[in-house]
């Protein structure tokens, strides 16, 4: 994704004239990637495109051979997607739900990453530990969270309260004020191990000796960590955080189970569920679908634009 | 031949209904097997569209819900040739909502409706009547809530229903808006009636329980949690569904033999006891390759003998008037006879007339009810903002048939 | 005052004894090299004293303070590596800036003392480049720039030299002699496996010798001046291991000893050497050493054929066959020519041969080598 | 380096906290699946009565252990799967230049970029042709529609990291391509790859939406669906007791996995390959 | 049968020409040696011939295929890498041994290799180490011990002896020169800055200078024997590149030139060189050079005060102050001893004085240093 920092990493030896040697390489890597690929296209190229199809009909969900050609209706039509205003509060929260809980996750993940990497008696357990929010199925999890959170016979109300830290109980998914945040803040207890643990396999590959090297030269820790450890593991972390945006930009399961279907926390994804299953509206649901995918896209096109000139402007 | 009978997720439900299946195909020397389906409503109909979209024939005879049938029913098996009439013992609002274009698509299996719970024992102990107005139950809620937080039980709440944004809300908005008066949403000739002043009067009695009778978390409560709270012993009023009785009279239970039940209130003098209709019918699938046998079986699990033998060992409530007679049944559980009259009036969500539109006219109106509740918009503006939207879903007003 | 003084020190990696009972003050100012064979533990003593390594035993001590438990980098040392330890991301220029951004020194001065650096390495043009684009010789010197920018009190050099070239390695050689010395009071301690640069920087060579496993042997095998340990070699490991090629050893039997000197017998020939071995019995085991440039070929009352020869441009390298035992022996042969198969005379002069006995230490030399004040006074 | 006390008591208040937070619900879970009936709506941390019958109930309603099996070959299939073609995929895309390489990791990237339920109805159909509806073998190739460009990019990231000299090495030495990578790169790729995977094995085993989709029949079933199906006595009543007993047991193979892992995930091999 | 020739070879990375016409040929069972300066394209050069990096122009023929488009491992070559690049996850053991699994050689030929490998190299207690348990010195050794197992038609070393010891490098030199003869007709091309290494192993050397991003100028400076080189240095760098320490130069006027010799003036002196002007108009800048080792310090006309000392045990290095220019000139002083300050007189010898053109071209010497068929019959 991004032109690699690392140049004694970098494979990439430009070269005028194509030797017969580097185009043999190159047959062998696109040999190489063929099985990916195909699987991908096989699993994936057929609902794709079915998908992109309907979204250009007036397909419902009980009788699928039906339907007609509507054209970019179900986009720009009257009643079309964007133009609802449902839709757009969707993408509004979706973003500001992704925005906020990745970068929150990408910090406490680093953190906890950088705890992980520091070898102590316990260690293993904390490891161990720090998966089990990520393990457990979200679907469980946040149902474990609306009780916990609840104000009548929510464990973190009482708890809250007998450390003193609130006077009275908090309705935290009921309370539009508090909803959202509740939201992130599940969301970040749960994915946050998922970047942590990228993390540290990144910190584990950092070559020691230029630690060592830094700590010969008396480089406080901080900077050791902004200027060496953060540009090593840059890549990875970015990596990490393109799968999370790509995950919380489709959030669903959470928000769907926490608040169902509230318009004050819909996600893009809820929207398009809703509109597809339980309106029954395959062609306005693909299309909005289609539409998230190309929202997804432009908010991935614009990051790694920004990452990688940020990454060459250092 | 071997049917597949897909009748909810496994767990103590399911085992009355495998009970009577495999008695039916004791008798007819016919095998049955059973299909799991996700406890979540919402889930299950995703999946059946799914299958029965695709033309699968894995399901044979299959569980909807009161308000799928408009949905369902291009691939449910029309019922009339084979019912031979046996519709005719059911309760008739319920054969009329399974009717869809004149067929028959499913037939009643057993009957929800909201009902009022209350705690017996603080009504007694505070020397009040059980209230037959909204205004009324608010006034004894807000007196016992008082009364009892002053002597120190700071939990207590007047009185829990379920006001998260979902199905269960439309139940509960619909109670009120047809015991003032209000209509229902649509009306059976498919024109949308919700803008009126009676169910803004309605919305707003709602929105003011909100934070003073009702915790707030209860914008986010559905049905377990407003049991949760009131089988704690921490509310005087409830509205849910009949199955919380028994469960909130098993032994471990906070309020067991506390708990009173009546009719929902009335939206003032002038209004009337309204419930929402719920329960869930039987159908057989079109692809079914022996429908049939599936009618057959269908008719068997939906006969009064079956009906009879799952109100008595789970407590569903029968869709034969007939059996509200029985005296094996009334035993089991008193209170289906004093409810009969909320049975058998009991309304139904306007899902017959929207057929596949249902889902979003539904869930329009519970996010206007929820707007309102929250206090994120005026019962008339978000009840005329719906009026408008919904006739946008159906410009020519909403035609059952197709 | 930088002073480092290293107490009993002990190291060990798991249960294997790499450095053992390490006795050694390195003088404020002084420049100490450390030399002895791959895997004697150059590099882990170097690390010790940086604070990369924690000691198994002993103390060390910096300025009078003990610095076991202190921080690498509140000792003020600077140290380049022998694997280079490049920051891989940063330019040539950020690697050599970067020990000092946190010191407050100034833009300016940091920019200056880089070029500077530099300047001198041979790296102005290279400023710009990541390591992964730099030559072997070229990240060498990388890693030398890095140390020298920052100043510190104590120098601590792995094998800096190691990858360039003979020209380059004079230059910079020089250049390290001369930072040594402006910078006056600043302690140097360099591992080096070349001799040349061993002999010429050097105040003091500590040379250690590998352990084999066994514990209890001290690690350091003598501790001097350079030309101490050329010309006295306190035993027969190090003898042999300075001086390249190394010193010839010739095993023969003490015939006779006196205050002037002793006479022993090996292949049937009798030699004179001038060293003290009154201890010894008559018909003791010993070994005479050799260096193959104080073997004197054109004359004398011994012969050897040449087998083999070095061509070294100025000088060459004889391998000589000869009655006194089965290896060869290495003479230096300066301008003459010779050709292999040739048959040439040679002597072993008394005053340069060195006698050791059966245990490998060496018997007090009677001749005078001494390294002189003058010799002394060069540095 | 002995470290300053102060420090090590501010690593061991961080752990601390870390390890609460994580796990305070799981142990509320847990402490949940012990309550019966009316306990579960106090908030009590620890029942006062701990009874094991929401597990009983559990295995005697389903075949819960059957449940867990499928969910290990499904997830475990799609991780080995992905694995074994992402990692030569990786090596390709991380470590030669080619032309369309970024168009190609961009389309592996778009491919996880639809909401499942988008497409949802073509994979179905999909699956439905292949002849894999209602088998293990349609979850197992369906996953991979997430699991795969994962990993892929993930080693991507990580194959660049390594070193270049490591490569031409062994291309001297003459080894093949597919020694290479999985003799050479693969051992030293082991924090990254068991990082990977686990996380595409969690991701996989919690895996819904598929699985139910997909399959129908009990034997099929994995554990998240099992869990969906769980029901009390009527479909308003959440038998939450039993979904607590199930969640303990659904993570608790994924404990065992990580602790199992726990060598992979924490090795700092590459010391010693290269100077500089 | 191995001959390696290279045709117009040219290298360039991004616009920056590295090297350029490479014209060069390496005989079968050849020792090649590359030296030059850092940076100056060696490793680049040696990686061309594995295959690692791809010409920019030019062809490789090894055998007399051209191998431009042939894989490394087709190539049948074995590398010892600079850096290295061991396999951090695999033992001693299985680094040297991973190359021949794929041989197909059977498990105990394997091992016989590696276990030989392992004991000219020291490794033997090694074997099960992993390269991070190991000092710079020994992950060489594994380096080196991991391309002879190969037994393949081309060894390329790139520096292989840079981390050693002065005692392991002799042997392992040795070593190399043993395995190259035993070998036969295996072509070896090595990497080094040890002007000894070079001297002592090479058939030929190939000195290589910097292009320093002038394009067109050809990469390599000379090729010959080592004694060439010395002796016959085509122009001044390659003088002032060979030999440590380096040429002195002197700045002077050409007098008059004749049949036998010229004569010169440097700081008001004349010098007498012993070679061939004429082509030159007297009055032109002519530079003089010569070797310190050439120097004749004792007695002679000229004096030059003793400003630095090196001492290097059996020798020293005088840099002397004179009045011929400003740069000190650099003296070998064998045995005797000198202090600074000393006035010491001395001569330069017409037979050994180089003479460069403006251009740095050198003139042709006069006096014989040929290579005797008999030094070249040593190897
Ligand atoms: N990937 C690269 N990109 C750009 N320049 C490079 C790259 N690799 C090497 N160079 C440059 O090419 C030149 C030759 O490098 P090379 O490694 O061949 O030098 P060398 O002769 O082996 O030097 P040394 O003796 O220091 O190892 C150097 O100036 C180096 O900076
Ligand atoms: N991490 C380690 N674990 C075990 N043994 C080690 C470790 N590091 C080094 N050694 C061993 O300790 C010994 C000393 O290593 P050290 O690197 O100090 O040697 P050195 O004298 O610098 O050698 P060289 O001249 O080859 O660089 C070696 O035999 C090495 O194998
Ligand atoms: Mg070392
Ligand atoms: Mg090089």
């Amino acid at each position: 994704m991004t032109s690699q920092t690392l140049t004694s990493a970098a494979p990439v030896r430009p070269s005028s004239a194509e030797s017969s040697l580097q185009r043999s390489r190159q047959r062998t890597a696109w040999l190489l990637v063929a099985p990916a690929l195909v699987v991908l296209l096989a699993i994936a190229g057929w609902p794709l495109l079915r998908t992109i199809w309907f979204s250009l009909t007036n397909a419902q969900l009980g009788d699928l051979t039906q339907l007609q050609f509507v054209g970019l209706d179900n986009y720009i039509g009257e009643n079309g997607v964007l133009r609802d205003a449902a839709w757009w509060s969707a993408v509004a929260n979706t973003l500001r739900f992704s925005v906020i809980s990745v970068t929150l996750e990408t910090l406490l993940g680093l953190g906890v990453a950088l705890l992980l990497n520091t070898p102590s008696r316990v260690r293993t357990l904390l490891r161990a530990a720090v998966l089990v929010p990520w393990a457990i199925p979200t679907i469980v999890s946040a149902k474990m969270w609306s009780w916990m959170l609840n104000d009548q016979y929510g464990v973190i109300n009482v708890l809250l309260q007998s450390l003193g830290l609130i006077d009275h109980p908090l309705a935290f998914i009921a309370d539009p004020d508090l909803t959202f945040f509740t939201i992130i803040l599940v969301d970040v207890w749960k994915t946050t191990p998922f970047m942590a643990l990228l993390m540290l396999a990144a910190l584990q590959m950092v070559p020691s000796d230029c630690y060592e090297a830094a700590r010969v030269d008396g480089v406080p820790r901080l900077r050791v960590f902004s200027h060496i450890t953060l540009p090593l593991i840059l890549p990875a972390v970015l990596v990490a955080m393109v799968f999370r945006a790509l995950d919380a930009l489709r959030v669903f399961d959470l928000i769907y189970v926490m608040t169902s279907n509230s318009r004050l926390t819909k996600s893009m994804s809820v929207y398009v569920r809703e509109q597809l299953v339980d309106f029954q509206q395959v062609g306005f649901g693909s299309a909005s679908a289609t539409v998230l995918f190309l929202v997804i896209v432009l908010f991935t096109a614009g990051y790694m634009a920004f990452t990688r000139r940020r990454m060459q402007g250092v | 031949a071997t049917l597949r009978l897909e009748c909810g997720a496994p767990g103590p439900g399911q085992n009355v209904c495998m009970d009577s299946a495999k008695e039916w195909a004791k008798k007819t020397g016919n095998e049955v097997q059973f299909v799991a389906t996700p406890n979540d409503s919402n889930e299950q109909l995703a999946l059946l569209q799914q299958l029965l979209g695709s033309g699968s024939d894995k399901i044979d005879v299959l569980q909807i819900d009161v308000v799928w049938p408009g949905i369902l029913a291009n691939q449910l098996l029309d019922l009339k040739p084979y019912s031979k009439g046996a519709e005719k013992q059911h309760f008739a609002s319920i054969v009329a909502n399974n009717t869809v274009a004149g067929k028959l698509v499913a037939m009643p299996w057993y009957i929800d409706t909201g009902m009022m719970y209350y705690r017996k024992d603080l009504l007694d102990k505070y020397h009040l009547k059980a209230p037959t107005t909204w205004d009324e139950m608010t006034a004894v809620a807000k007196k016992i809530q008082g009364a009892e937080r002053a002597a120190g039980n700071d939990k207590l709440w007047g009185y829990v229903w379920q006001g998260r944004a979902y199905e269960g809300l439309t139940c509960n908005a619909l109670e009120w808006v047809s015991s003032f008066n209000g209509g229902t949403v649509v009306d059976a000739k498919g024109k949308v009636t919700i803008s009126n002043p009676n169910a803004a009067k309605a919305l707003d009695t709602a929105a003011k329980w909100v934070g003073t009778i009702s915790p707030k978390a209860v914008l986010n409560f559905a049905e377990e949690e407003a049991r949760g709270v009131f089988q704690s012993g921490n509310a005087v009023f409830m509205r849910n569904w009949p199955y919380a009785w028994s469960v909130m009279n098993q032994d471990g239970s906070a309020v067991k033999g506390k708990v009173g039940v009546m009719m929902l209130p009335k939206g003032g003098n002038a209004g009337r006891h309204a419930a929402t209709l719920g329960g869930w019918q039987l159908a057989v699938s079109r692809y079914s390759k022996n429908p049939k046998l599936a009618a057959d079986l269908l008719l068997y699990l939906t006969s009064a003998e079956a009906q009879k033998y799952r109100a008595i060992t789970g407590s569903f409530n029968p869709t034969i008037p007939a059996l509200y007679k029985d005296p094996d049944i009334i035993k089991a559980s008193p209170f289906m006879a004093e409810l009969y009259p909320t049975f058998a009036s009991a309304v139904p969500r306007p899902s017959t007339v929207t057929t596949s539109k249902y889902n979003q006219v539904s869930n329009q109106f519970w996010n206007a009810a929820h707007d309102v509740l929250s206090g994120n918009a005026k019962s008339a503006d978000a009840l005329a903002q719906l009026d408008g939207t919904l006739k946008r879903l159906a410009p020519a007003g909403f035609v059952a048939a197709k | 005052m930088c002073q480092i003084r290293l107490d009993n020190v002990q190291k060990r990696f798991g249960d294997n004894p790499i450095l053992s009972d390490i006795q050694l003050t390195v003088e404020a100012g002084e420049f100490c090299v450390f030399i002895g064979p791959s895997g004697c533990g150059k590099s882990t003593l170097l690390r010790l004293i940086a604070g990369l390594e924690d000691t198994s035993a002993g103390n060390i001590h910096i300025d009078g303070v003990r610095v076991n438990d202190l921080a690498p980098a509140k000792r003020d040392v600077a140290m380049v590596f022998q694997s280079y330890a490049l920051y891989p991301h940063m330019t040539v220029y950020d690697n050599m800036a970067f020990g000092l951004r946190h010191l407050k020194l100034g833009q300016a001065e940091i920019d200056r003392r880089v070029r500077a650096a530099a300047e001198s390495l041979h790296l102005a043009a290279l400023l710009e480049r990541k390591p992964g684009a730099l030559s072997g010789g070229q990240r060498q010197r990388v890693a030398i720039g890095r140390a020298i920018v920052r100043q510190p009190k104590v120098f601590l050099f792995d094998e800096p030299l190691s990858n360039l070239d003979a020209s380059l390695r004079v230059k910079t050689r020089v250049e390290i002699a001369r930072l040594h010395r402006s910078l006056g009071r600043a302690s140097m301690i360099y591992v080096t496996h070349d001799q040349t640069e061993a002999m010429t920087l050097a105040d003091k060579i500590v040379l250690l010798k590998p352990l084999a496993g066994q514990d209890g042997v001290p690690s350091i095998a003598q501790v001097g001046h350079p030309l101490e340990l050329y010309h006295h070699p306190r035993n027969r490991f190090v003898a042999s291991f300075i001086g390249s090629p190394s010193m010839n050893f010739i095993d023969a039997t003490l015939q006779h000893a006196g205050a002037d000197g002793l006479a022993c017998s090996a292949g049937g020939i009798t030699l004179p050497a001038a060293a003290d071995a009154r201890t010894l019995p008559a018909g003791s085991s010993v070994t005479l050493g050799i260096r193959p440039e104080h073997i004197a070929v054109g004359q004398g009352p011994l012969k050897g054929r040449v087998i083999h020869l070095e061509h070294l441009g100025e000088h060459s390298y004889a391998y000589l066959e000869t009655p006194l035992g089965a290896t060869p022996l290495i003479a230096k042969l300066s301008e003459q020519q010779a050709a292999i198969g040739d048959t040439l005379p040679f002597a072993l002069p008394a005053p340069h041969l060195h006698v050791f006995d059966a245990e490998g230490d060496a018997l007090p030399r009677l001749s005078r080598h001494d390294v002189t004040p003058a010799a002394l006074a060069t540095h | 380096m002995k470290k300053h006390p102060v420090e090590t008591l501010l690593y061991y208040v961080a752990v601390a906290l870390v390890m609460v937070i994580s796990l305070f619900p799981f142990f509320y879970t847990i402490s949940s699946s012990l309550k019966r009936g009316n306990e579960l709506f106090s908030t009590s941390l620890w029942p006062a009565h701990p009874s094991f019958s929401n597990y009983a109930s559990l295995f005697r309603d389903q075949p819960f252990g059957a449940y867990l099996l499928n969910s290990v070959l499904v997830s475990g299939g799609a991780v080995l799967l992905s694995l074994g073609v992402s990692v030569l995929a990786a090596y390709a895309l991380g470590r030669v230049s080619f032309r369309g390489r970024g168009v190609l990791m961009m389309t592996i990237l778009g491919v996880s970029m639809f909401p499942q339920v988008a497409i949802l109805s073509g994979l179905f159909e999909l699956v439905r042709a292949l002849g894999l509806y209602d088998r293990l073998g349609a979850l197992v190739l369906t996953d991979l529609i997430f699991t795969l460009p994962f990993t892929i990019w993930v080693l991507v990231t990580f194959m660049r990291e390594l070193p270049k000299e490591l490569e031409e090495a062994a291309l001297m030495d003459g080894v093949g391509v597919f020694t290479l990578i999985f003799r050479i790169f693969l051992p030293l790729l082991l924090p990254a790859l068991a990082a990977t995977s686990l996380l595409a094995f969690i991701g996989a085993w919690n895996e819904f939406l598929f699985a139910l989709t997909f399959t129908i029949s009990p034997e099929q079933r994995t554990v998240p669906v099992a869990i969906s199906m769980i029901s009390g006595g009527s479909s308003f009543e959440l038998p939450w007791g039993t979904i607590m007993a199930a969640s303990v047991i659904v993570t608790v193979p994924l404990i065992l996995l990580v602790l199992l892992c726990q060598r992979q995930i924490v090795s700092g091999l590459t010391a010693g390959a290269v100077k500089g």
